[in-house]
Formats: C-alpha cells, structure tokens, sequence
C-alpha cells in the first residue's frame, strides 16, 4: 500500500509515512513524533491516531506495545472557550 | 436520503429547519444534528484537511474524532456531528489557510 | 545502542542549550563529547515554553545574545548544515506600556537596541492598532516594537542542533539518566548513569529547571530555584496576531504560531519555588480575563489544553554560564529565568569559549562570581 | 471569588455503566451529579436496536434502546439524581476540584467520590484514503441510521465480524441498505455465531482472512479493495479484489476511552484482550485513586450487559462509603455481591475467555472456575465459525432422535451451537420445554416432549436462532415457522420465496400465518408452507 495516501492523523493531515520516516529516524515514542509532526495536536487529541502510531512503533523497534505509553493527557478534555470560562467564574453562588 | 420506513423504528421527522450551507438555502429536520441533516441532503465533505486538502466528511459521528468541522455562524472547528441543527444557521465548509512565511 | 563509557566531556541535559553547547564545542574541534538527556529531547522547558524570539532587551549583553542568536535562526540550515525548518515567523514582537516610566524604559531600552543593530522603535497606541488590529487600547501609553523578533518551534530548533551535533560526532544519549557524579580529590571522574559509567574530566551542567540537583552531585549550591509556570493552547484558528503581544506591566505574552493556535502565559503571583508542573484551573480563569481583555476575538476561541514547565530563576534574571571555582572542569549554563530558548545559540558559543578557555566572542559577564563582586545588572523585561 | 460546588459523587456518562452507577448510589442516598455529553441520556444503547443478549435479570431479551428508556426513566424518577446533559468535564486537577462545561459556562465542583463511565472509541485504521468521505466507524452508521434516520449509503462494506460489525450490518439491511459482504481479517469470525446466521440467510456474504487495501472514490467512497491475508495476516499478492459500494463502515474494535481519566495520575497497562490502555482497578472498580472509580467501557471493552453490573458495583461501593448508615451497609454489601457473582457468570464460557485473560493479567482473576460448573460436552463449530452456517454435524445435535417425535406436531429447533451467557428462550418459554441445566452458559436443549410448538421463543430468541418445525403438516408439505424483521411483511396466504441458511431461494411457500403482536415486539413470527423435503432448510422468506 502506498503509505503517502495513508492517513494515520486526521486532524493533522499526518500520513503513515511520515510517522515511519520519524521512528526510523530513532524517535520512538510517541512524545516525541507528535512535538515532530503534530500528531496529537489537534482538537482529537490523540483519539484516532495514538494507538495506530502506538503499532507501528512496536513493530518497527520490536518494543512490545505494552511497553509503549500514549501521549499525556492535559485538561481541558474537549476544549473550552476563554468566554466559557470567564461566565463560569462570574456566577454568584 | 433519508429513511422512509424502518421494521423496529419509526422516524416521525420533526418540523422543518431552514439552514444556509456555504450560503444555499437548504431543509433540515428538528432533532438533526448539522453533520446528519448535511448527509441525509447527500452533502457529504464537510471539510478539507489542514494540509492536503483532503476531502474529509462524518467518520466518528459521536464528537471524538474532529473530522467534521465547520464554521457555523462564524464560528471554527464546530464539531458539526454533535452540535444540534437550529433555524437560520450559517453552515460553512472550513478550509484553513496555514500561514506558511518567511 | 551500547553507551561510550569514555568521554572527553559530558553534557548533561537535552534541551535546546544542551545541544547547543555540545554543537558548538564538537565546531571547536573537541572529540569524544557525549551528551545524556533523562528522557526525550526537549522534554523540559525548551518543549514547553512559550518558544518567542526576542532581540527587545534592557541590558546590552541580552541584547547582544539576542542578536547572536536571532542571525542563526535567520539562516539555521546554513549555520548548522542541517536540513530542518524551525518554522521561523518574524512578525515582530510588540511591547505594551501602561505607564509613562514604563514607556520611559522602553525608549531607553530602544536606545541600547538600536546602537546594536537591532530594528525596534517607539509606537503610539494608534500605531500599536495598525499592527495589532483587534488589540483593546485602552488605558494603553505606548509601545516597542521590533519587526525581526518572532516565533520559532522549540522542537525543530532542538532537533536541528542535536543532529548538527551527531554529524560533528557527537553521541546523543536519551533516556539516560545521571544518577551521581564521581570525583576524587575535588575532580571530576566520572559521570554515573542508569545506563552505565562515563569516564570523564569535564562536565557541563545544562540540567535546566534540575541544573541546581546536578550540582549538588558535586556538593555545590547554586543561587537558582525553579518555579511552575503555566501556558495554553487554543486551537488553530485564521491568522488575526502577527506579532507576539507582550507587556511586563500588564503581566502577558500571547503569540498566534505559524500552525494558527494561540500560545499564552503570564508570570504567575506567589509561585512556591518547586518541581510542581501540575496544571491548575486558577491559571485558566486568570489567563481568560486577561487575555480576552487585551484581545478581545480570543472570547470566541477555544482552549485545547494547558500544561506548565519550570522556570529556572537567577537573583538577577540573568543567565549563569560559568565554570566553577570549587569544582576543577565543572561548568554550569542556568538560571536563565524564561527566556534561554531565544538566546541558546549564542549561549552554546559563549559555553565553548569557556570550556575551551579562548577570548569570548561576545563582551558579555555572565559567570557566577559576579554575585560576589556585586556586578549585578538586573533585567526588567522578563515575563 | 471562586465559587465551588461541594457535592458528593459526580458521575461522568450517561451510557448504560453511568446510568446504572448512578441509581445504585442514588437508591441509598447519595446525592449524584450525572454529567453527559450528548444531549440525551444513554449512550451507545439508544442505538441499538437489536434484543441483548445475557441473562433476563439484566434486560436480556429487550432491544437496547427499549432497555435505555426503562433506566432513563428511572433516573428521572429519583429526586437524588440531578442530570446534566450536553455538559462535558473538563478537567480532573490535582487540587480534586472537578471542572464541568454545562450551559456555556465553566462549573467548578469538589466531588466526595468520582465514576468516569466515558465509554469507549473506536480504533481507526490504516489502509489508502482512510481519510475519505463515506469512510465510517461503526458507532456513525448506527447514529446516523438509528438515531436520525438518514440512510448511510446504498450499498456498503462491512470491515471487521465482531458483534459490531455483525449487529450492524445486519441492522443495515433493516434500514434498507445493501451489505456488499463483511471481511475479516482473522481466519474466523469474531461476534456470536448466531448474528453471523442471521447475515448469511440474508445473502451477505462473510469472507474471513481478508482485509481492506483502499478506498476508491474522489470526493465520496466509490468503492473498496480488498484482498486475501495468509495466516500470519499478511497480505497475498494478487488476491486484490474490487468491491463497488458507496460507504464503508469499519468496525475494527473499539478501545476504552481513558483521556478524561490520564488527566490524573492513575495508572493504566496495555491490554489487548481489553482493548487497549485500561486503568488498572480493584474488583470494586476502584482505581489507585481513592475514591476515583470506573464502569463500563472505559475499564475494558465488554458489552452494555457487564457495563450496566459495573456501574452497579461502583455505584454501590460509592453508597457504602458515603452513606454510613449501618442499617443500609449489610444490604449494600449483599448487593455487591450479588453483582460481582453476575458479572463472573456472565464472562464465563468460552467467550468470556478473552475478557477473563485480560483481566487476569492485572491480578483480577476471578477465583471460581467457571468450567467445571458448566458441560463440557466438546463438539466442532469451527466450520460454523468460519462461514456463519451450522455443519451438518452440528444440525443433528439438535433435531429429534426418532423420527416419530415429528409425528407429535410442531416443535421448536435451536439453532444455537455457541456456549455464551444468554437465557431468554429458557426463561420466555410457557412450557419449561428449554433448558441450560442450570448454567446459563451452556447450549439450550429443547424437550420435545414438553414442546407444544407455540412459537413464543421464535421473538424472544436475541440471536433469532430458534425455529418452529411441523414436519407432517400434510403428506407433502410440512409448516416452518421463522423470524422476521423486516419490510414489506409478508401477508396470510401471499406466496413467498423461501431461502436457506445461505440466502439462496430454494423454493416458494404459501404464508399460513404472521404473529405481529406486542409480545413479539417487533419480531414478526411468519409461518410457512414448504414442500416437505426443504423442511430442514427452510430459514428466511423472501416477499415479492
């Protein structure tokens, strides 16, 4: 399959072979691939592409993927607006 | 396109809803979300992606994966699958400019 | 990959001026030089920060190290010979005054600036509106802006040295994690990692928001602590910030990157000196009315995630690169406050000479005995 | 300045684990926030149309979204439950204090206990445009057909043979849409045999060892490419096969969806057999977090049934250590109880064996021995396993021994040959005629003797395995009596075609008779006559 027309994240329009030029380059973890292309950056945060990526590094580096950990995970999940936040604080209890 | 008739299901469609997508009138239903009132239109790339323009359209439909953004009444990244359809709404097919400079 | 157990000299810490430093001593021609870095590079403060680049400065060697480092972000892949893009955006940065001795500072701080070559002059409000269409105004005395002064990513910067590097024959260790320093006699004999023994003579200490653990391997106490500070994210949106928006008074650096997110933070009020990078919804609340009043389109914006790193502070805000007295081929290049990512490359020249005792390329003191001395020039322009 | 909500036990989820959470806290007094995301409560389940499987304690035998209403229902009833719908929780800090989206403003609480029952998501996968329009995970099929009624496609690819790929595909053909084939790329099929029946004798073909190379199409899917995998599921060359479709539904497993839960610092392994990265818990669903538990999906990928147990377990341990009443305690812990002995029954069996695995590799080895309570008669479903069609051999374990039995009238035939958790026929039948001896695992074997034929197992049956025979309704033509769900129905004396188990016609028949009532809900009972030599094969009509 050509891995120029495989798209691993959405988000970031990040194809599969991207991701394999990075690991094969030695960075193997995903920490690391996503500060290089993005991955994981966008609004999804990591949904759809963390465990595809999570493979292809096992299989490559022959790390079983146990061993592998997905990407931190910071708030605020799903994101929200400053005027959101704002209108929170301003409620009277 | 929408179902008609369904063995376990009955789709009583809800009023109608009057939408703009990039612009043109179009007819939704009460209960729609943006995305599935678009796909029952046969309106199915909603976006393209940041970087090579791919066509992108509902893939998750449940607020997880981001591949159906749009700007609805000037706003970004509406996530359209979950955002419930509402009368008069400005829907919008988003194609980022990345600024590439220097 | 099997670690060098021998070394001529061992860089300890894998951010952007750790790889700076072992780049510039490998051009000088020193061999054998390993680097080890706990986790993956930039994993610190270099992958954390707010990644601006600024020449705009109050005392004449930050200004000096600025300029330095802005020529090698200006033309990277030459300087360095290596192919990556460190997505340089020179959109200028632009410096709020909310007082007339805040303005006042800002001139005189033109003054050092301009006798250095670098662009920046004095704006009104209105001329502040010109650049920054969407800015609030209000209650606004004045500003500084320099065209040349911009954004980079942290990561590529990083990556480009640490690669510069390999291909002077630099070995890069990640995940390698300095456990004791060895000396005998008050010298240096080795370094012990989790993933063996490097014998070696000469250390340097680019440990960042940790450079004052390292140290204490070798029973020395450096004048730094380390403080949380925290930072957003929004999501990508069209371009309406060129410039990063900056004002000290006001207490806020917003930057809209290249990729169309908005990058922000303020210096926080009663930060405990620590480790702590937890994040905390205080920040969000605060950053939200602080930010949207400055800028008011940011309302509408969504935040993708927040995280913190630590700032490595100095008594004086200035950055220590120095060997030190005490302990013979131990050298430190820390403390620098928040801004080391925009002057690391001048740094990393500045850190060769040192090693290798030659004439300093640049007029600058920044060695730590100049707390003794009393020299002590502090920096006002530091968020 | 800052106003926070002190409150006793927020629960993240309205699907079937958060529900269930939340009355188990709520019926002992706990005070319970549920916050969900989507603007109506029950998540997957409103889906599903499909009857659930396990055991008539937990629903089984009612559809998904009917099994949603009750429990729905119920949460509205209890003045103890405040819901918040189309409300997110934004951050889990390390000060406690729990951050909620809910009309356009950022709430702060300080909960006494936390539930994340977020659910699972669907895993993606890598084949060449991915990416494009028509491309759907299975969840997006369901909605959009299910929830608002707007056909996905005209005729679609079904990836994957789990009990996704299966239910879904099936439910497809409800809505009208043409199922291309499904693929697997594992050499048998993943779901319930008796789903994978239920495509076959609907002429969906299901091709196992195969996977998806491409998508096709410039703007919208056009098409699909598949090909053939070796054992080792590697791709054989020139296998590729082009498949016209104008959607493809991926249904390649779904992985637990842990991001509100990796906020804190709890600790999560990497469990295939579970799905993925799952928090690592205590058999009281607690985490190493006190007070911080998780039900459902998001703590490994099972189905609504034990989501709906966990979320009692976690709910109940809640009530425990919130309500210190000592009246209450006793009884609280019966019920836990009970619901972990419901939770062991149901992994048990062959297909709990998964599960069990998974579980077992983060110490929660559930002690008892499932197999010894259960028959441990062998016999090979591997062939049935392979295609969806019972083999020959598997047929007559459940046909009468002599043929006078046939004589007697009508009687019911199982078409159940997979040992799985699942009772209704048991429990639904007037006549005690079917029987599990006593654990709901085992295969369900009708008494002839006690059978009268009424057909009632014909709905009741979730898999719609079970089938009413009268052999010698006259000396050439005997009556077949099989489950219908679909449109048009069929009309008392209309001419039908009747196909077999593979969908292929295989003669015409003469409807006698069609039970359409609320017992049946839903699940049309069609009676047939058919020349007497197809009266074994006789498994689906066809109405002109």
């Amino acid at each position: 399959m050509n891995e120029d027309n495989i798209i691993i994240c959405r988000c970031e329009d990040v194809t599969l072979k991207d991701i394999r030029n990075l690991i094969q380059q030695g960075f193997t973890t995903i920490e690391e691939i996503k500060r290089l292309s993005r991955i994981g950056m966008g609004p999804c945060q990591g949904k759809t592409c963390g465990l595809l990526i999570a493979k292809e590094i096992a299989e490559i580096t022959g790390i079983s993927i146990e061993k592998i950990e997905l990407q931190n995970i910071r708030p605020p999940y799903g994101g929200v607006t400053f005027e959101e936040i704002i209108a929170g604080d301003e409620v009277e209890k | 396109m929408r179902i008609e008739q369904h063995p376990i299901l009955e789709f009583k469609k809800g009023e109608k809803i009057r939408f703009y997508f990039n612009g043109k009138e179009m007819i939704g239903f009460k209960n729609d979300t943006i995305a599935s009132a678009l796909y029952g239109l046969g309106i199915y790339k909603l976006s393209e992606s940041k970087k090579q323009k791919r066509p992108r359209g509902i893939f998750c439909a449940v607020g997880h994966c981001s591949s159906c953004l749009m700007t609805v009444d000037g706003i970004p990244n509406v996530r359209t699958c979950i955002t419930p359809l509402k009368e008069g709404m400005q829907i919008e097919t988003q194609s980022q400019e990345v600024i590439k400079d220097a | 990959m099997k670690l060098k157990n021998k070394a001529s000299v061992v860089v300890i810490g894998g951010g952007v001026v750790g790889n700076s430093v072992a780049y510039n001593l490998a051009k000088r021609g020193v061999k054998d030089i390993v680097l080890v870095e706990r986790s993956f590079l930039a994993s610190g403060a270099t992958g954390r920060c707010g990644a601006g680049v600024r020449q705009q400065w109050g005392t004449r060697q930050n200004c000096l190290l600025a300029r330095e480092s802005m020529r090698v972000f200006e033309n990277f892949k030459d300087t360095l010979n290596v192919d990556v893009d460190i997505e340089l955006k020179q959109k200028g940065y632009l410096l709020l005054a909310y007082s007339d001795n805040e303005l006042g500072l800002f001139k005189r701080n033109i003054e050092v600036q301009n006798s250095l070559d670098i662009p920046s002059k004095l704006v009104t409000p209105q001329e502040a509106k010109d650049i920054v269409p969407d800015l609030n105004i209000d209650k606004l005395v004045g500003g500084a802006f320099c065209p040349t002064d911009g954004h980079a990513n942290p990561f590529k910067v990083t990556y480009g040295y640490s690669k510069a590097a390999v291909n002077l024959g630099v070995e890069i260790n990640k995940f390698t994690e300095v456990k004791k320093i060895k000396t005998e006699k008050g010298k240096i004999i080795g370094v012990q990692t989790n993933r063996g023994f490097i014998e070696t003579s000469k250390v340097v200490d680019a440990a960042g928001g940790w450079s004052q653990q390292i140290a204490k391997m070798v029973n020395v106490e450096l004048p730094v602590y380390s403080e949380r500070h925290e930072i957003l994210v929004t999501e990508s949106v069209k371009p309406i910030l060129d410039p990063m928006l900056m004002s000290f008074s006001y207490n806020i650096y917003c930057q809209q990157t290249p990729d169309g997110s908005f990058i922000m933070g303020y210096g926080p009020e009663n930060e405990p000196p620590g480790f702590n990078t937890h994040s905390s919804w205080q920040f969000l609340e605060t950053m939200s009315k602080k930010a949207t009043w400055l800028l008011p389109p940011l309302n509408k914006i969504r935040i993708l995630r927040q995280w913190a790193g630590l700032y490595n502070i100095s008594p004086d805000k200035q950055p220590i690169v120095s060997k030190i007295k005490d302990v013979e081929n131990f050298y430190v290049a820390c403390g620098f406050s928040g801004h080391g990512f925009m002057i690391a490359p001048a740094i990393g020249v500045l850190m060769a000479d040192i090693i290798t005792e030659s004439e300093f390329t640049y007029d600058v003191i920044l060695d730590i005995e100049r707390y003794k001395r009393g020299e002590v020039i502090s920096e006002p322009s530091v968020v | 300045m800052h106003n926070i909500e002190k409150v006793e036990l927020i629960i993240v989820g309205g699907g079937p684990a958060g529900l269930s959470a939340a009355l188990a806290a709520a019926n002992y007094g706990v005070n319970v926030i549920l916050v969900e995301e989507r603007e109506f409560l029950g998540g997957q389940l409103v889906k599903q149309t499909h009857r659930f499987f396990g055991s008539e304690k937990e629903y089984a035998g009612t559809r998904g979204l009917k099994i949603s209403n009750l429990l729905v229902e119920e949460i509205k009833e209890n003045e103890h439950i405040k819901v918040l719908t189309s409300s997110r929780v934004l951050g889990i800090y390390k000060d406690k204090i729990v951050t909620i989206l809910t009309n356009n403003k950022m709430m702060k609480y300080f909960p006494k206990a936390l539930i994340l029952a977020t659910g699972a998501s669907e895993k993606f996968l890598a084949f060449e445009n991915n990416d494009l329009p028509g491309v759907f995970g299975a969840g997006a099929v369901q909605t959009l057909m299910n929830l608002y009624g707007v056909s996905p496609a005209k005729k679609i690819l079904m990836v994957g043979s789990g009990n996704i790929g299966l239910i879904v595909s099936y439910q497809l053909l409800q809505a009208g849409v043409e199922v291309a084939c499904v693929i697997e790329a594992a050499p048998k099929i993943g779901g319930y045999s008796v789903h994978a029946s239920k495509l076959r004798r609907m002429g969906v073909p299901i091709l196992t060892s195969h996977t998806i190379k491409k998508a096709v199409g410039k703007d919208k899917v056009e098409g699909a490419i598949i090909c053939q995998l070796d054992s080792s599921w590697r791709e054989i060359i020139d296998t590729d096969q082009f498949i016209k479709c104008d959607a493809i539904c991926l249904s390649v497993g779904l992985t637990p969806l842990t991001d509100l839960l990796r906020q804190t610092n709890i600790k999560t392994v990497y469990i295939s057999e579970l799905g993925g990265y799952i928090p690592i818990r205590d058999e009281n669903m607690e985490t190493n977090i006190k007070n911080l538990f998780v039900a459902g999906d998001v703590s490994g990928i099972e189905e609504a049934t034990s989501a709906i147990i966990e979320g009692q377990i976690a709910g109940l341990n809640v009530a425990k250590r919130i309500n210190k009443n000592v009246k209450y305690q006793l009884e609280i812990e019966k019920q836990i109880m009970e619901a972990k002995e419901e939770l062991e029954l149901l992994r048990a069996g062959p297909v709990g064996e998964k599960v069990r695995k998974g579980l077992k590799k983060i110490g929660l080895n559930n002690s008892k021995n499932y197999d010894e309570r259960m028959s441990n008669e062998e016999y090979d479903i591997s062939f049935l396993m392979r295609t969806g069609i019972p083999s020959n051999d598997n047929l007559k374990m459940k046909l009468p021994q002599s043929e006078e039995i046939f004589n007697k009238g009508p009687i019911a035939i199982s078409e159940c040959f997979q040992k799985f958790p699942c009772d209704p026929c048991v429990k639904g039948c007037p006549f005690d005629a079917i029987s599990e001896e006593g654990n709901i695992n085992n295969l369900p074997y009708v008494d002839f003797e006690k059978c009268t034929g009424c057909a009632i197992c014909v709905s009741k049956c979730p898999g719609l395995a079970m089938f009413v025979v009268q052999k010698n309704y006259t000396d050439s033509t005997s009556l077949v009596t099989l489950p219908y769900e679909f449109l048009p129905k069929p009309m008392k004396d209309q001419t039908v075609l009747v196909l077999n188990r593979e969908g292929t016609e295989i003669c015409e028949g003469i409807v006698k008779r069609v039970i359409d009532g609320k017992i049946q809900d839903k699940t049309t009972v069609v009676t047939v006559e058919v020349p007497k030599e197809y009266f074994l094969e006789t498994r689906n009509i066809k109405v002109k």
